[in-house]
């Protein structure tokens, strides 16, 4: 009878789509907890043994009898060169394994840092809008968070041609809402891009807290990126 | 005399630092926390000038502390000493009251001359940073 | 009609899927590349700038004059100590990224290398049991597979309690069959435990390839976890 195969069809569309949820999200966080193992790993352990070295080595270098100072001055600047270029190479994967600030200083750092302008993306006025009450949000949903953020900026700053964005973030009832507007060139939903991930990643992970994702745009119009996760 | 306190969860950058500073005669580093609690503990009891402070330690993060030390002691100079980069996390902490900023490949000079100044009750920060203030 | 609103489910399970897979099957690819590209800057760049820094600092300790090298002897030590300690860093976190052998001597290596008995997992006894034919495996299934035979394995040292454990892998028609099987403990599948990725992660790499994954397994029988993967 086809009006229970429809009740049927629709518990499949429902599971299914919780499974894969699932799915999506399981792997999305194991990736996520593999680059804060991978950061503090070089962060904390790597960076002291590296301070360290450069300390000692300069220590030396500068204790050194004076009449022995030009033989090895070469040497030096060569080790003392390379220690601080492990430095800054360290300093460089970290950075881009976990946001920065985000843990230290909270969301509303780590996302207007993200809008201080860059001279690697096109500049543009930002106006960063973020509820003072909303400073309890657990660690997932604030990396969450800061994900939907960073991507919906790397697509303005790639198609939006943008001169002004707006980001604002509010808790009502039992949803955070984040809102990433900008006034760029829009597109066009139907045309479906295959193979990019950025939307659909954002759309996981709204899912990953019982969230949704919802998309405003059309060419010439401007973009806005709405997505909505439990609070709890 | 600059009573300094070092706080760092790697005892190896805690001794480094402490060895930079021997040859100052008017330093005194009088104590070494390997956790933001040790020196919140340390200094109900024990004062102090300048507390060198790390950002990342376990536990209690350095800007808690930071935030924390703030509050109860106006007096305090806090100089962050952190491996995190100068361009996106200086001013920030400086926002949450630190007294100075400074990466922890510093070079000796720039580090006692942090200290002295923030030991005045001035400010230390990078030109770098200065210019985005 | 309810017919057609039959045909429009169906039309989104299938869309579901086909999304959801595809996104899970993404993140785990940038993850896997990201990794790769993380093991390449610190096995290389920091590796060479390392292997320079060590170098520097021995030559200079022993080329220092014998009046000087007391003063010196317990800064060089530590430096060099510190560097030492760094390369060892660099060398653990780059084996944890990518698996060891794989890329030099194939899957059937890598896979045997896992399975030597290691003093930190529970010793057991391992038949490896891979199709010789089996040369020409790509890449991108080569890390799959290994990936599942990495994650069972996991598995099986932290919870399975197994004396034994057979890794089989054989090409049938169009699929790579892998299948892990353990004497051990075993575990009630209905009782699927929150927060958990590894059993995830294999199914996902299962789904990236047109595949698919299956668990047989109660509570003291044993655990059998079989993998199909399209061969191209
Ligand atoms: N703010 C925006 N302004 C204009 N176009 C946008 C904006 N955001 C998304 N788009 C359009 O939507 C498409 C899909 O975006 P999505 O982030 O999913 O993929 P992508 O950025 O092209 O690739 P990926 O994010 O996987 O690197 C983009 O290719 C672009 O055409
Ligand atoms: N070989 C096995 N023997 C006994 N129990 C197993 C075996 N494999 C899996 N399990 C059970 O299945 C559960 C789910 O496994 P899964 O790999 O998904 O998660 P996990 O290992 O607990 O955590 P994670 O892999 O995310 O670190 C395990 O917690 C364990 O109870
Ligand atoms: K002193
Ligand atoms: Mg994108
Ligand atoms: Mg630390
Ligand atoms: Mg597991």
């Amino acid at each position: 009878d086809i009006a229970l195969r429809n009740k049927e069809l629709e518990k499949t569309v429902n599971q299914r789509t919780t499974d894969l949820v699932d799915l999506a999200s399981h792997v999305t966080t194991t990736s996520e907890n593999e680059k804060q193992r991978l950061a503090r790993e070089l962060h904390d352990e790597l960076g002291a043994l590296l301070t360290a070295a450069r300390m000692d080595s300069t220590w030396i270098s500068r204790s050194i009898n004076e009449d022995q100072k030009e033989k090895f001055d070469t040497r030096f600047k060569r080790l003392i060169d390379s220690i601080d270029k492990s430095i800054a190479l360290k300093r460089h994967i970290t950075t881009s394994l976990v946001p920065p600030l985000l843990r230290e200083m909270g969301l509303t750092e780590a996302i207007i840092a993200m809008t201080e302008n860059d001279p690697n993306h096109p500049p543009a006025e930002y106006h960063v809008d973020i509820d003072d009450t909303l400073t309890e949000i657990d660690k997932d949903r604030e990396l969450a968070l800061y994900r939907i953020c960073q991507e919906s900026l790397n697509n303005i700053w790639k198609y939006a041609k943008a001169t002004e964005v707006f980001i604002e973030l509010s808790v009502e009832g039992d949803f955070y809402h984040l809102t990433i507007k900008d006034n760029g060139e829009g597109f066009d939903q139907a045309e479906t891009k295959k193979g990019t991930h950025g939307l659909a990643g954002i759309r996981a992970r709204a899912a990953m807290f019982k969230g949704t994702m919802h998309i405003e745009s059309s060419p010439g119009e401007g973009t806005v990126v709405k997505s909505k996760l439990t609070v709890s | 005399m600059v009573k300094i306190a070092i706080v760092d969860d790697h005892e190896i950058v805690r001794r480094g630092f402490n060895e930079m500073l021997q040859d100052e005669v008017d330093f005194n580093v009088v104590y070494e926390a390997s956790s933001g609690e040790e020196i919140i503990n340390y200094l109900k009891d024990n004062d102090c000038d300048v507390v060198l402070l790390d950002i990342s330690l376990p536990n209690k993060s350095g800007v808690d502390v930071l935030r924390h030390l703030r509050q109860r002691y106006e007096k305090l100079g806090v100089l962050i000493l952190s491996g995190h980069p100068e361009e996106q996390y200086a001013l920030p902490m400086i926002k949450n009251g630190a007294n100075g900023y400074l990466c922890k490949d510093c070079e000796q000079e720039d580090l006692i001359k942090a200290i002295r100044t923030v030991s005045l009750g001035r400010r230390y920060l990078s030109s770098k940073t200065a210019e985005l203030l």
